[in-house]
């Protein structure tokens, strides 16, 4: 019975991730990821920890995700990206390389271990059943931790302003951001020194140079 | 040995006073209205004219008796764990270069206006001021250090920014020079005082008279740990090889800027092989003192020989003063009295006399727009006041008799000679070819037909005139009775050679002393076969 | 008395500080009387301690007055003091003798100059330095002496510093003496770490005990000689006194033939008991060198026709005649030498310094002749002093340079015909000096040979003008004829135009005639004016203007000098006569210093004798035979006047070129060697650095991807590492 | 059969992987920020399997401040991209190399 949920969760899981990789439109990948964050959700009841998958899905395919989808729209990126291309030269390869041998080297990591993971039995908290996960992970939070639980707020609150400061909308025109063809930054082994497009204290010129339209366009 | 003792009746500490009172001068500058130019050269002046005030009181108050003690000494703890202390104090090697900070500043301050961003310009000549005393007065390893760097950052603003054509350059080359120099003297500090901690079991400390004294290194760490220091001065002093920042800086900078970097600046290098190589490295310094001479007596030679085929004047005299560190650097390692006693009147005189040189050439500068010797001419008959107040400078350069120059020269190739007489046989024909450059120049702009601009140049008016009185006075005082000077120095010079002996086995066999060609049959010579070779292996019997 | 030594230079050394602070009222001539006082005060004092020194007896006839401490550093410790002894005084006495004298003769000589009261600054500071030099009681003193001469030469001899020449001689003068100065320096380094000191008391006493190696008072002598030749003008270091007859006459007087030029004789007798200590071919050196020189200097003297140059060579001659002496052992002889030298030499250079002042500063003796009628008193004093340096007895030169003779033929006959030879060479320039100057036809009004070739050309192109216009008025008239239609009047005009054509070729082709066979104008006119035949008109002015303008006699300030100067030249042999030794005043006198190195005559008076007359014999036939050449002209002059002489042996400009070549290059290479491998490898460095950092740069290409992949690569690495650190 | 830990561990192995891999695939900076998510949820499964294995709460733990951070580096995260995005439309990954040397 858990090998089924877990085997289906878990195929869940990885189409879900195969769907973020392969998605072209945000859109489409930010659905997929949803499908994601719900199997692992449900990985999670499977292990007796039902507060996580709780927030899992609160937290995660709820607020994060309409995040996302929030930008997405207010931002209007639902372009599809082109994946026949790579400008980086290498960089597939790279990343096929690392990926792969990140699992494989986790793998095997798995499987030469002889009896499995080990490690020392629960000290401080003892993992009660799914019954007072809650309770005991309030419990634990709120008295042992809760310095941590300060500080998280603490960091919440400050990701909440460091948000607004920068989403806000810039009043006059804005510097463009300079227009850097890959290809040549990829392989410029001609010339030395900085690119005459950008040396830092051509800002101010630009700014002026910015016909007001230019950011009309981040508006919408 | 150098005791430290408090001097009596200092009533207040004058030599933290003379480091922080043109720090504070420099602040209170900085944060005065950047337009009234004259109210920041009041300010500017006056404040250099206090220190140069408490630097004459200390001239004054220096206890010729105990001449060989630290004097003055204050003592206040700064970081207490690594025993990094506030500890100022001079003695009489130290004081005359003092007393010259003191006095050249105040000059250079009045000398020339910067002519644009005043503010910034005298308050980084206060900075300077400030972290040139501290150099002179540190007794604290990481304390000296510390100075010795920050001296770095107002001259590099000084040249970068008030400097001639090619200022960038000069300054860039100045500043890293300097400070690739410096960066292993760090090391070496720190690997010193570690050491000692663990050679003695006691705390850490940077005290210089405690380390010195204690003399815990081996033999082998302390000559390495001595390169890394000789290497951070022979860059400053500047010695032959690593000179080549020195014509740069000094073409390029103000004139101001060179007076300071010629009459103090240069100074820090041979000052700090006195007071730190010496001092702290007496075997090691006896070890390569061979190298050190050979390099001094190169730079004599070869300053000169460049110095002659120069067509700007001020590179002209940039190149001299390698000659004239030549022969202190000469001086220092022939680690006898008079030697050292030469390299340090050396030091004043080269101060004095460079300066000088440097601010009549700055004031040709301001009249013809042009140092080239090519396009000057004739100035005396326009300029007699001008022409007579260099031949003067140039004569005390030269090494007149009669004029400061030659003291210290004088004493610095006697101790050379009591040291290895070829050395000095040699060194002083570089005092031919100083007579040469200097002749030549002077003759190619003050003698010979006038022409047109040259014709017309007005003399010096009664600001200049003012402000070189004080340096020619000073250089015919010296030159008649240096006496007051020697024997202030006498005593610590004599107590620094007897600790650098007292640290060599087998010191004096490397100088021969007085007698050892009287009386017929010493041992060289005395057969009677003519010949040039005679004398030859009559005076080659130290080697 | 003796204690107040030290007022002998205050004199002067106050007169200089007066004169440079004084302010310009100071004018003209009250700066030339307040120096000539402060000089005649300086005499006067040292008359007053020559007094009472010389009441003494010898072995006290020493006094050291110390003012105080001058560089006292470690175990070497200089005293400022004055040593007061014989030799120091006589010195002294000349110095300030002959030095107030000149300060007189130079109030007329630089009157209206520009710069009279600097002037006269230089030479009370020279005089100051002068008596420093010799009054000194250690070496070091000496040595400032010694460069303050030095110094002051320069000064004085670039005096006229808007002449590149004259600056160029000031720098030569003291770029030599410097190389001297570097064996003066030496020697005092050997001196001070042989014997602990250097004052003259000590070292001198020590020395003469003879407890001092033979080797280290070689190489102590050799050094002071190398000093001496520098100073001295000996050869090889003698190039720069006849340039230093660039400055003003009443220097190259004082200090280019009296007083500085005999330091370096001064300094070797001061020292002589190192000398007598030296190995024996030290002296035998100095003797050679000297002989050699005077020999060497005399021939140079022989061509030249500026009347200075002549008496520079005949300086640095004498000189060599005093090393001659020195090296021989004859101490006084020196001295006696140098004292008479300074008296007669002084004369002949402010005699000549009155002849060019009356010539208006020409100062080519080619343009001189006759002038003892037109400058009476100073042709009397000239001849009077002629005499004296050419050995005629009873005159001072003879008695002083017999007896350096006698002592040459003592140590060498070899040396002594040498300096029998200088002796004939030495009376045939200065006759020939003085014949040139004021006997003969006066030449100042004739015409220069410049100016008659320049007629000459100017002649023959004025002809050629008129032929070419003649021909042209032919040209012009034909034309006109034939417009005219061949007219009588036209054709009249015609033929006129034609012998006019005529005319003027013929007078063209007369004076190309008369310009090929006119004879050639020798450089000194003896025979006649020469003659410049039909262009005298084409003359230019200033060869009338010369002729109506006359040589004046200069005013009293510069005769009286000529006459006091004439009287010692006279009398100056009375204080050493060779006859007995009462009269041997000087050798007496100076016993004590020569701590009885003093060489004594092996010979008997016949041979003292004989020598007497052989010498005299040769000066007469030196002056005979300039009589020959240049009075009654039956030898011609060119045969002595080689070109080879007349450029000193070409030495100077071997020197010259060498200077300017192959020396030049060395030092151009070397600053080229500094700017471009010295400082090149320090750019080379920083070039480097930034090369690589240009490599370096491309890696950090600002795409996040690639920094993510440079990351995950190195998490890869991690896991790696922890695997094969763990066991499983 | 039975679910033993090392299978959860292996999933996440594969999960992380695949997120780090899109990570350096895919230029649109949205997308990054998702597989960066995919990495965090890799971590914390592993985190509760380890935890539910060892019985002890400390892995529940941590994936709890796990989600805090995320959550807060996604609001971070997603304002810069606005804020470019308002200056470049659908400007991708590659286009913000202002920083290279």
């Amino acid at each position: 019975m858990d090998a089924a949920v877990f085997l289906i969760s878990a195929a869940i899981v990885l189409c879900g991730a195969g769907g973020v990789l392969v998605a072209r439109n945000p859109v489409h990948a930010a659905l997929f990821l949803v499908q994601t964050l719900f199997g692992v959700a449900v990985l999670f009841v499977l292990q007796d920890a039902t507060f996580l998958a709780a927030v899992q899905i609160i937290v995660y395919a709820g607020a994060v995700v309409i995040l996302f989808l929030f930008v997405i729209m207010l931002l209007g990126v639902d372009r599809a990206e082109d994946l026949g291309v790579e400008p980086i030269v290498g960089q597939r390869p790279v990343a096929a390389v690392v990926g792969a041998s990140l699992l494989g080297l986790l793998l095997t990591a798995l499987l030469v271990s002889v009896d499995g993971p080990t490690g020392a039995r629960g000290a401080n908290a003892p993992l009660g059943d799914a019954g007072d996960n809650t309770r005991r992970l309030g419990e634990a939070l709120f008295t042992d931790h809760v310095f941590a639980v300060e500080l998280t707020a603490i960091l919440l609150t400050v990701a909440v302003v460091g948000a607004v400061v920068l989403a806000r909308r810039v009043h006059g025109p804005l510097a463009p951001l300079p227009v850097v063809v890959v290809a040549s930054v990829v392989d410029d082994h001609a010339d030395d020194g900085p690119p005459d497009d950008d040396p830092p204290d051509d800002g101010p010129r630009d700014i002026d140079g910015v016909p007001d339209g230019a950011d009309g366009g981040a508006d919408t | 040995m150098p005791v430290l003792a408090s001097a009596g009746g200092d009533t207040f500490a004058v030599l933290p006073a003379l480091v922080l009172v043109p720090a504070v001068g420099a602040l209170l500058v900085a944060v005065l209205p950047r337009r009234r130019p004259e109210l920041l050269k009041l300010v500017a002046v006056a404040t250099s004219m206090v220190v140069a005030g408490m630097s004459a009181w200390l001239l004054v108050a220096f206890d010729v008796g105990r001449g060989a003690d630290m004097q003055f000494v204050f003592r206040q703890t700064w970081i207490a764990d690594l025993g990094v202390q506030w500890l100022l104090a001079v003695d009489g090697i130290s004081l005359f270069l003092v007393a010259l900070t003191g006095v050249l500043f105040p000059i250079a301050l009045l000398a020339v206006d910067p002519g644009h961003d005043d503010r910034a310009y005298f308050a980084w000549m206060l900075l300077l001021e400030a972290g040139v005393m501290g150099v002179f007065c540190a007794l604290d390893l990481m304390l000296f250090f510390l100075c010795f760097e920050v001296v770095l950052v107002p001259m590099y603003f000084l040249i970068g920014r008030w400097g001639h054509a090619d200022r960038a350059y000069a300054a860039t080359k100045f500043f890293l020079f300097t400070m690739a120099g410096s960066a292993l003297m760090l090391v070496g500090i720190l690997a010193l005082a570690f050491l000692h901690a663990d050679a003695t079991g006691g705390g850490l400390t940077f005290d210089l008279v405690e380390l010195a004294e204690a003399q815990s290194l081996g033999t082998a760490t302390a000559r390495w740990v001595f390169l890394s220091f000789a290497l951070a001065f022979a860059v400053k002093v500047p010695i032959f090889p690593l000179h080549t920042w020195l014509p740069d800086a000094h073409t390029e900078a103000s004139t101001a800027g060179s007076v300071i970097l010629a009459g103090v600046l240069l100074k820090l290098g041979t000052y700090g092989f006195l007071r730190f190589g010496l001092y702290l490295f007496p075997e090691a310094s006896h070890h390569f003192a061979p190298v050190f001479l050979t390099l001094g007596l190169v730079g004599i030679i070869y300053g000169a020989v460049v110095a002659t085929m120069q067509h700007d004047l001020k590179r002209l005299v940039a190149y001299s003063s390698v000659a004239h560190l030549g022969f202190i650097v000469l001086g220092t390692f022939a680690l006898n009295t008079e030697g050292i006693e030469g390299g340090l009147l050396q030091m004043v005189n080269h101060g004095v006399s460079t300066a000088a040189l440097f601010l009549l050439v700055g004031m040709i500068y301001e009249r013809r727009h042009t140092r080239q010797i090519d396009e000057l001419g004739g100035l005396q008959k326009a300029a007699p006041v001008m022409a007579a107040m260099f031949t003067v400078v140039m004569l005390s350069s030269i090494g007149l008799p009669g004029l400061n120059g030659f003291v210290g020269e004088f004493l610095v190739l006697v101790g050379t000679f009591n040291a290895h007489r070829w050395l000095a046989v040699a060194a002083t024909g570089g005092v031919i070819l100083a007579a040469l450059y200097l002749l030549w120049a002077y003759q190619r702009v003050f003698h010979g037909p006038a022409d047109g601009g040259n014709a017309e140049m007005r003399d010096l008016n009664l600001r200049e005139g003012l402000v070189m009185a004080p340096l020619l006075a000073l250089i015919v005082a010296m030159g008649i009775y240096p006496k007051p000077v020697i024997e202030r120095m006498e005593p610590a010079v004599d107590a620094l050679v007897a600790h650098v002996e007292a640290h060599v086995d087998g010191f004096h066999e490397s100088t021969s002393r007085f007698g050892a060609d009287i009386a017929v049959d010493s041992g060289e010579g005395h057969d009677a076969d003519a010949g040039v070779g005679h004398d030859s292996d009559g005076v080659g019997d130290d080697h | 008395m003796v204690d107040l030594v030290w007022l002998i230079p205050a004199f002067p050394l106050a007169g200089f500080l007066i004169l440079t602070f004084g302010g310009r009222r100071l004018g003209e001539p009250g700066a030339g009387w307040l120096a000539t006082g402060a000089m005649a005060g300086s005499f006067l004092a040292t008359v007053g301690v020559f007094l009472e020194m010389s009441g003494r007896d010898g072995h006290d006839r020493r006094s050291v007055t110390t003012l105080f401490e001058w560089v006292p550093a470690g175990d070497l410790t200089v005293d400022v003091g004055f040593l007061a002894d014989p030799l120091s005084l006589t010195m002294c006495l000349f110095i300030t003798g002959v030095g107030a004298l000149i300060h007189l003769y130079s109030i007329g000589y630089m009157h209206g100059d520009g710069g009279f009261r600097r002037f006269f600054a230089y030479l009370n500071l020279f005089a100051f330095a002068m008596l420093m030099l010799v009054l000194g009681d250690n070496l070091l003193i000496t040595f400032l002496g010694w460069e303050g001469v030095g110094a002051c030469s320069y000064l004085l001899i670039s005096f006229w510093f808007t002449d590149e020449a004259n600056a160029s001689a000031g720098k030569k003068a003291f770029i030599t003496n410097r190389i001297g100065d570097w064996g003066f320096m030496v020697a005092i380094f050997m001196t001070f770490s042989t014997f602990g000191s250097i004052a003259y008391v000590d070292v001198l006493d020590t020395t003469a005990t003879g407890t001092v190696a033979t080797s280290t008072a070689t190489f102590i002598a050799v050094m002071l000689f190398v000093g001496a030749i520098g100073k001295s003008a000996q050869f090889p270091l003698y190039l720069w006194l006849p340039d230093a007859m660039a400055g003003p006459t009443p220097v190259s007087a004082l200090i280019h033939a009296a007083t500085m030029v005999t330091s370096g004789i001064y300094l070797l007798t001061r020292v002589n008991p190192i000398i007598a200590d030296a190995a024996d071919w030290v002296p035998t050196l100095i003797a050679w060198t000297g002989a050699g020189t005077a020999l060497f200097a005399a021939t140079i003297a022989v061509a030249q026709r500026d009347i200075k140059k002549v008496l520079a060579y005949s300086t640095i001659s004498q000189l060599g005649y005093m090393f001659l002496a020195v090296g021989c052992g004859a101490y006084v002889a020196a001295v006696f030498h140098m004292v008479t030298h300074a008296f007669f030499k002084a004369l002949l250079f402010l005699g000549s310094g009155s002849v060019i002042h009356g010539m208006d500063g020409d100062q080519d003796m080619a343009h001189y002749g006759g002038l003892r009628r037109l400058m009476p008193i100073t042709a009397g004093t000239f001849v009077i002093g002629w005499l004296a340096i050419a050995g005629v007895p009873p005159f001072a030169g003879f008695w002083s340079k017999d007896e350096i003779l006698a002592f040459a033929w003592n140590e060498n006959p070899l040396l002594w015909l040498v300096g029998l030879v200088t002796a004939v060479l030495t009376a045939f320039y200065m006759t020939r000096l003085v014949i040139l100057t004021f006997f003969g036809r006066r030449r100042y009004a004739d015409p220069r040979p410049d100016e008659v070739e320049a007629a000459w050309a100017s002649a023959t192109a004025a002809a050629d003008a008129a032929v070419a216009a003649a021909s042209a008025a032919v040209d012009a008239a034909t034309a006109d004829a034939e417009a005219r239609g061949d007219d009588l009047t036209a054709l009249e005009a015609v033929v006129a135009a034609r012998d006019a054509h005529e005319q003027a070729v013929a007078a063209r082709d007369g004076i190309l005639a008369a310009a090929g066979a006119r004879p050639e104008v020798e450089a000194i006119a003896l025979e006649g004016a020469p003659d410049v035949g039909p262009v005298v008109d084409g003359l230019p002015e200033a060869v009338s203007s010369r002729a109506d303008h006359h040589p004046h006699e200069s005013p009293w300030t510069m005769v009286l000098p000529l006459v006091v100067l004439a009287a010692l030249s006279v009398l100056g042999g009375l204080v050493q006569l060779p006859f007995a030794a009462s009269t041997r005043r000087l050798e007496h006198w100076l016993e004590p210093t020569l701590f009885g190195n003093e060489v004594h005559l092996s010979l008997q008076g016949g041979t003292l004798w004989v020598l007497a007359v052989v010498a005299v014999a040769g000066g007469a036939v030196g002056i005979l035979v300039a009589v020959l050449a240049y009075l009654k002209r039956r030898v011609d002059y060119r045969v002595f006047e080689r070109p080879i002489l007349a450029e000193a042996w070409r030495l100077d400009r071997r020197v010259a070129d060498f200077m300017g070549g192959p020396g030049r290059v060395g030092f151009e290479a070397t600053a080229n060697f500094d700017s471009s491998v010295v400082d090149g490898a320090v750019n080379g460095v920083a070039t480097m650095v930034r090369s690589e950092a240009g490599l370096l740069r491309r890696f950090h290409n600002g795409l996040v991807r690639t920094y993510a992949a440079g990351i995950g690569v190195g998490a890869v690495g991690l896991v790696v590492w922890f695997l094969s650190r763990t066991s499983f | 059969m039975v679910v033993t830990t090392s299978w959860y561990l292996a999933l996440a192995a594969v999960l992380f992987s695949m997120g780090a891999v899109g990570l350096l695939v895919r230029r649109n900076p949205l997308i990054m920020i998702m597989c960066v998510e995919l990495m965090l949820n890799a971590v914390n499964l592993t985190f509760v399997s380890l935890g539910s294995d060892l019985g002890d709460l400390g892995g529940q733990l941590s994936v709890f401040f796990v989600l805090v951070v995320a959550a807060s580096e996604v609001v971070v995260g997603l304002a810069v991209i606005v804020a470019i995005m308002r200056r470049r439309q659908g400007a991708t990954a590659d286009d913000l190399s202002v920083l290279r040397g």
